[in-house]
C-alpha cells in the first residue's frame, strides 16, 4: 500500500466528456502523492443535505504533479450518485477519502504484459502501463465494451501500448465480439507473461480463464458493490481462495480490489459457496466446534 | 478547542465503568479497529464496539449485501466474522495493546452459545463491557428473534450475566421492531443487563424496479442511518421516561454532533455512532467535538447535566410519551 | 402516453370492487379532496382516501404539529376532524356529486366507536369502501393502540364489518410499530377484513437541541416519507408472503411511480401516497404516470402481472423472509 | 382568491443582497398573473436527491410584468432549506407553487391604513401598499426588527408610504423599541382607519392589542409552521374565532394567513383551548354526543 488513506477536500479542476463517460480532475495533494496503480477513491455525493449517506467508489484514471497534485477519475453514469457526479464543474469541490484498495503488484523483471479493460475499467490501466513500462515492460492492450463511445481510453492505448486491441459488441470500433475473444491471440502474439484486467466481473472470469488456459498470471481490479471502501461495512465480499486453500468472503475494498485472477471463485461471486470458511452448515476448514 | 469555549466535562458512566466520553463506535460498523486506526486514534473514542463474535467463524449472507435507501442504508451482512477463538487471538489482543476501551459484542442463536461466549470472554484481558446483540435467531424458538421477545431476551442477559465478572458491565442491544420496546427494556434490566443499547436496525426490504427482484441476496435488510433516527429516540426517549436510572447507549443515524446531542437529551449517557462511519472515516471523533462545541456553546458545564434534559422542562414535570399521535 | 408505449390495464381490484387505477390518496393527507382538486381531478386516481373520520369534531394537537426529518416527516396532527355528522353532511356529498371514489378512514377510542361510525356511513351515498384505522388509542385498554394487537384489531374489524354492507369492502390499516406485523394482519383478516393497507406511521421523536426539548408539542409524532419506505416494502412483503390472497394497498413514501412500482412487486394491489401530495400537490397523477410508464417499459400489458412479482423469481419459488438478517 | 394555485418551474432571473436577507426574482408568470398583495409561494428545496421533504413558504415581495411575469421573494436564512435558497444564483431554476392563501382584504374606501411589518415580514406590504394607493388609501409604514440590518425595505416605505416609522430592539435604526411602541402614536397622528401587520407572532399579538386599544380592525397576516402550504396537511392551525364565536384550529395556509387580528388567540397558540370545537374532554358548543 501507498500510505495510509487521506480524507481530503479536492476542488475540481477541470471536468470534460469522454466519449460515454465524465472525467473530472480533481486537486487532492495528499492522495496524489500516496497514489500507486489501481489505487481507487471514495467520494461522498449529492452535497448538503443529500439523502445519499454513502460514498461512490471511483478507479483513479491518473495522478499530476500539477496544483501540487491532482487526480482525475472517469465516471458513467449509473444511478444518483454518478449523474451528481457528472454534474460537478470546475471549482466545485469535492470530498474525497483516498487512495484506498491494494494496488496492482507490479514484476521484478521486465516482463511482457498484456492490460485488459472492460469498459471504463480501462481508466485504471494507464498508471499502470506507465509503471511497468518505468520498469522496462512491454504493454500491450485490449480494451473492449459494448460499443464503441464506451471504449475508453482507445487513443491513449495506442499511443502507449506496443499494440492496442479494441473490441465491441455491436461491432462499432474494433472487432465484433468481447476482449476474452481475442486475448488469446494476442497473449500469443505478444508472449505475454502477465495479464492485468479491470472490468465487469463477467469479462474478469473469462480473462482469468484465458490465463489459466496459457498458465500465465492474471491480476484483477474487481468491482463489488461498496457501502464504505475503508473495509469496515463487509458488504463488498466475494469468495477468494487464501493461500492455504481455503476460500475466504474477504473485501474487494479491502483485501482487493486487485486479486490473483485463478483466485476468484467468479462462478460463486453473489453466493456463499458452501465450503468457504464459516459457511451455514459448517463450510471451511477452520469450523469451530464447541 | 478555542480558547473561548470553556472546557466539557465530557465523562460518563456505563453502570460503573467511566468512559473519557460518550462516542463509541457501533457494533459491526467499526471493523476490527484497525481500519479506522488508519484515519485516527480510536483510544480518543469513549470506547470501540466490536462487530457482533460468534462462536464459530460465519461467512455471512450472499451478495449484494447492501442498497442505499433515501437517508438510510439496507444491510444484510449476516454477521460475517471470524468466530471467537480468533477474535480472541487477534483482534482483541491488538484492541488492548493499544488500550482502546472495548465493547465486545456478542450474538448466538441459543442462550448456551451467548453463555459460551460470555464465559470465553471472562478472563480475556481488554474487555471494557459485553454487548448483547439480541437481533439474532433463536434456533429454539424457530429463528424467533430474542429481542422481539422479552422473556427470551431476558433469558440470555441473565445468563450472560451470571457468568461475568462483576466488574465488567452487560449493555442489553435491543430492537425497534417491536409493540413495545419498554417492556423489553425492562425485563432485560430486571434479567441484570447493566445498561441497554438501542436501536438495532429495523427490517426493511428493497425491490429492484429494473431486476424486479429484492435488491438484497437477503431480501430482507437492517436499516441504518438518519432514515431511523427519529425511532432510535423515540425508543431512547420511551425507556429513559420509564427506567430512568438505567444507562443507555443512543444508536442510531448519528451523523453530527447535533444528532449525538438529540439522543442524549433523550436520556442516552452514551451514542454509538454506525453508518456515519461509512461515508466519513473521522466522523466519530469529528461527531465528538461538535457535541463537545454544543454543549459548550449552551453553557453546559458537564455532559452528565445534558442527559435526558429534554423530559425535564423548566418549572414542569416529566411529559410522558404517548402511544399514538392520535 | 406517448404513441409508442402500449396502454398498460391498469385497473385493480379491492376486494371485489374494481379501480379504474391502483394510485390513491393516503388517509389524513389530502384534506377533504377540495384542496387538491384545485390542482387536478381527483376522479383521475383510483381512488380518494379522506382523512380519519372520528365521531365527535377533533381539534387535535397543539403546535408544533410537524417536524422535518431525514427523508421523512414527522407529525402529530392528532386526527383534527369535523366529526361524522359534519363529514356527511358537507364532505362526502361534495365527492360523491364528483363520482370520486372514495375511501373513508375511520378511528375511534372502543370498538363501539368505530361500528358506531361504520353504521353512520352505511347508508351514505358515495363510500366505495371503509379503511379502519387501527393507529388509535383504545381507552378500554389503557389507551394501548389497536394495532399494537392483533385480537383488538380483530375485534374492531369483525363489528365495522358486520355493520357494513356486503359489496363495500372492509379494509384494515396497519402500524408498522408491532413485533410481528403478519400476526396481526391474519387477526384482521380472520376477523373480516377483505383488504389490508400498511403501513400507518412508525413513531418517532425528535429533540430540538436549541430549545433542549421535543420538536413537537405533543412529544412523539408519526415518521412518514421516503425514510420508511423499505420499512412499508418489508411489510407488504411480509403480509404478502403470508397472505398472498388479500389485497394489500401499499403506502409508505411513495415519491415516484418507482417507489409505488417497488411496493406492488412486493405484493400491493394498489399505492396510497401521502407526504409525496405536500412537497407536490400534482404527486399523485404524476405517480400513476410514471407507474404506467415504468410498467410498459419493462413490457407489461396489465398490472395485476406485477403485483407481487418479486416473490417469484424467474424458475424458482417464493422466497420466504427471514425474520433477521443474521 | 386569485383563482388556482399553479405548479411553475421558474427559472431564477436576480438574487441579490439586501442587509441580512437575500431578494430572488424568479420567473413565474402562471403565479404573477394570479398574484394578490398578501398571498405566498411555496419553494421546493434542496435540489435533487435532497432529504428535505416539505416545500417553504415565502411570502411574494414584488411581481413584475418581465419575461411574462415575475416573483420576488425576501429570504432569511433559519435553517438548510432557507440557507439552499440563498445559494441560488441566476438561471437555476426553483419550483414553485403558488400563489396561495387569503390575501389582504382591501377596504372599499379611500381610508387611512397604517402597515405594520418585523423583519421580512414588511415584505408582503408593498404590494399591499401599492394596491390600497391605486384605491386612494394613506398609507403609513411602521417597520421593525431586532437590529438595522433586518429591517426589511425601509428605504422603499419612505418612498412609497406618507410616513415611516422604523423601530429596532438594539436602537441601531430608528426608535429604539418595538413596533407596538410607537403605533399608538402613528396611528394617533394619521387618523388611521385600519391597521395591516405581518411580522412575528407576539409582534402580530402587540399590533391587534393597539387595534382593540383604538378600536380600529387589524388584518394580520401570521407565520406558522407549514408542511403542505395548500390546506392539506393540517399542522399550521392555529385557534380563530369564527363568525358564530366558536372557536376552531383553523389552517394559517388555506384559511390564512391572513386573519382579523382580534379573531385570533395569540395567547392561546401553540395550545388547544379548552373550548376549541372539538376540543379534548368536548371543546365548542358543536361537540357531537352519541
Ligand atoms: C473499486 C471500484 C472502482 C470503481 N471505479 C469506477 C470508475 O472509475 N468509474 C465509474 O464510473 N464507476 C466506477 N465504479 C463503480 C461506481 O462505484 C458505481 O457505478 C457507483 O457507485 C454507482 O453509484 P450511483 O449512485 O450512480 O448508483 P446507485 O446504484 O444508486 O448506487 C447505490 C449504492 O450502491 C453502491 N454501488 C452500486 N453499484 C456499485 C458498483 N458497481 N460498485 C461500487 N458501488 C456500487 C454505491 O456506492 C451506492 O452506495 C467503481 C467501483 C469500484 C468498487
Ligand atoms: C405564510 C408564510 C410566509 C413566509 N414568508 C417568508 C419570507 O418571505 N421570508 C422568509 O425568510 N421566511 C418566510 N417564512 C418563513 C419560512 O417559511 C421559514 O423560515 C422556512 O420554512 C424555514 O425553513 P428552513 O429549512 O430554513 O428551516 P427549518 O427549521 O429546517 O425548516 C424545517 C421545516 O419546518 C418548516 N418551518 C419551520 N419554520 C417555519 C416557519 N416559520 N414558517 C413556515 N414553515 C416553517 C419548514 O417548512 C420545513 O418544513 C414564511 C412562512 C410562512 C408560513
Ligand atoms: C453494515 C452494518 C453492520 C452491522 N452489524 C452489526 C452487528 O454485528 N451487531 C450489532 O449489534 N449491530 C450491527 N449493526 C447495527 C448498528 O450497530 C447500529 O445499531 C445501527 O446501524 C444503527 O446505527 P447507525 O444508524 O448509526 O448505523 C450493523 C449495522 C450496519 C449498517
Ligand atoms: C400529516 C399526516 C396525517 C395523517 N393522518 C392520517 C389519518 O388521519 N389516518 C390514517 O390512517 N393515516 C394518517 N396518516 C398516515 C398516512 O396515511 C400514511 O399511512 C403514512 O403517512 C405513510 O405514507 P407516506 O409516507 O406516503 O406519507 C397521516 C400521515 C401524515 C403525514
Ligand atoms: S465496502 Fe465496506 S468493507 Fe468493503
Ligand atoms: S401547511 Fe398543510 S394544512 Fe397548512
Amino acid at each position: 500500500m501507498g500510505g495510509s488513506p487521506q480524507q481530503v477536500t479536492g476542488t475540481v479542476l477541470t471536468t470534460r466528456r469522454v466519449d460515454a463517460y465524465h472525467a473530472l480532475t480533481v486537486v487532492a495533494p495528499g492522495i496524489a502523492e500516496r497514489f500507486r496503480p489501481g489505487h481507487f477513491v471514495s467520494v461522498s455525493v449529492g452535497g448538503p443535505g443529500t439523502s445519499m449517506v454513502t460514498r461512490r467508489a471511483l478507479a483513479v484514471h491518473d495522478v499530476k504533479p500539477d496544483y501540487g497534485g491532482t487526480v482525475e477519475f472517469v465516471v458513467a453514469v449509473r444511478g444518483p450518485g454518478t449523474a451528481w457526479l457528472a454534474d460537478r464543474r470546475a471549482r466545485d469541490t469535492l470530498d474525497l477519502v483516498g487512495p484506498l484498495g491494494r494496488p496492482f503488484p507490479l514484476p521484478r523483471d521486465p516482463v511482457n504484459c498484456v492490460l485488459v479493460g472492460g469498459e471504463y475499467g480501462s481508466a485504471t490501466l494507464f498508471a499502470l502501463a506507465d509503471a511497468l513500462q518505468r520498469r522496462h515492460c512491454r504493454v500491450d492492450f485490449v480494451l473492449g465494451a459494448a460499443a464503441a463511445d464506451r471504449v475508453f481510453g482507445a487513443l491513449r492505448a495506442r499511443r502507449v501500448g506496443e499494440t492496442t486491441t479494441l473490441t465491441t459488441e455491436d461491432g462499432s470500433l474494433g472487432l465484433r465480439g468481447r476482449v476474452a475473444d481475442v486475448l488469446p491471440g494476442v497473449v500469443t502474439d505478444v508472449h505475454a507473461d502477465v495479464i492485468y484486467a479491470c472490468g465487469p466481473m463477467a469479462m474478469l472470469r473469462e480473462v482469468t480463464a484465458v490465463g489459466i488456459d496459457f498458465d500465465i498470471p492474471v491480476q484483477v481490479a474487481v468491482e463489488e458493490a461498496m457501502a464504505c471502501g475503508i473495509g469496515v461495512c463487509m458488504t463488498c465480499v466475494l469468495p477468494v481462495i487464501g493461500d492455504d486453500g481455503v476460500t475466504r468472503m474477504v473485501r474487494a475494498c479491502a483485501d482487493g480490489p486487485v486479486f490473483r485472477g485463478e483466485r476468484v471463485r467468479f462462478e460463486d461471486v453473489g453466493t456463499i459457496p458452501f465450503d468457504a470458511l464459516g459457511a451455514p452448515g459448517g463450510g471451511g476448514s477452520a469450523r469451530h466446534v464447541t | 478547542m478555542s480558547l473561548d469555549v470553556p472546557a466539557v466535562d465530557m465523562r460518563t458512566y456505563l453502570a460503573h465503568v467511566e468512559l473519557a466520553n460518550p462516542v463509541t463506535t457501533a457494533a459491526g460498523c467499526a471493523g476490527t479497529g484497525r481500519e479506522l486506526s488508519q484515519f485516527f486514534d480510536l483510544g480518543r473514542l469513549g470506547a470501540h464496539t466490536t462487530r457482533t463474535i460468534t462462536m464459530a467463524p460465519r461467512a455471512g449472507r450472499p451478495t449484494p449485501r447492501m442498497t442505499e435507501t433515501p437517508s438510510g442504508l439496507l444491510n444484510a451482512v449476516g454477521l460475517q466474522g471470524p468466530g471467537i477463538e480468533a477474535f480472541l487471538g487477534r483482534e482483541l489482543p491488538w484492541l488492548a495493546q493499544r488500550s482502546i476501551r472495548t465493547v465486545v459484542s456478542i450474538g448466538g442463536g441459543s442462550v448456551a452459545e451467548y453463555t459460551a461466549l460470555a464465559r470465553r470472554l471472562a478472563d480475556a484481558p481488554g474487555v471494557t463491557a459485553i454487548e448483547v446483540n439480541l437481533a439474532c435467531p433463536n434456533i429454539e424458538d424457530r429463528g424467533r428473534v430474542f429481542a422481539r421477545d422479552g422473556a427470551a431476551s431476558a433469558e440470555v442477559v441473565a445468563s450472560v450475566r451470571s457468568v461475568t465478572r462483576y466488574d465488567v458491565p452487560v449493555v442489553a442491544k435491543l430492537s425497534p421492531d417491536v409493540t413495545d420496546v419498554v417492556a423489553v427494556a425492562r425485563a432485560c434490566v430486571d434479567g441484570g443487563a447493566d445498561a441497554l443499547s438501542m436501536i438495532n436496525n429495523p427490517l426493511g426490504v428493497c425491490i429492484d424496479v429494473d431486476t424486479l427482484r429484492p435488491a438484497l441476496a437477503a431480501v430482507s435488510g437492517g436499516l441504518s442511518g438518519p432514515a431511523v433516527r427519529p425511532l432510535a429516540v423515540r425508543c431512547v426517549w420511551q425507556v429513559h421516561a420509564a427506567l430512568p436510572g438505567v444507562p443507555i447507549v443512543g444508536v442510531g443515524g448519528v451523523m453530527t454532533g447535533r444528532d449525538a446531542f438529540e439522543l442524549i437529551l433523550a436520556g442516552a449517557c452514551a451514542v454509538a455512532v454506525g453508518t456515519a462511519l461509512f461515508h466519513d472515516p473521522l466522523a466519530a471523533v469529528r461527531i465528538l467535538k461538535e457535541l463537545e462545541d454544543a454543549l459548550a456553546a449552551r453553557g453546559f458545564q458537564r455532559l452528565a447535566d445534558a442527559v435526558g434534559l429534554a423530559h425535564r422542562p423548566p418549572g414542569s414535570g416529566s411529559r410522558h410519551l404517548e402511544e399514538s399521535s392520535l
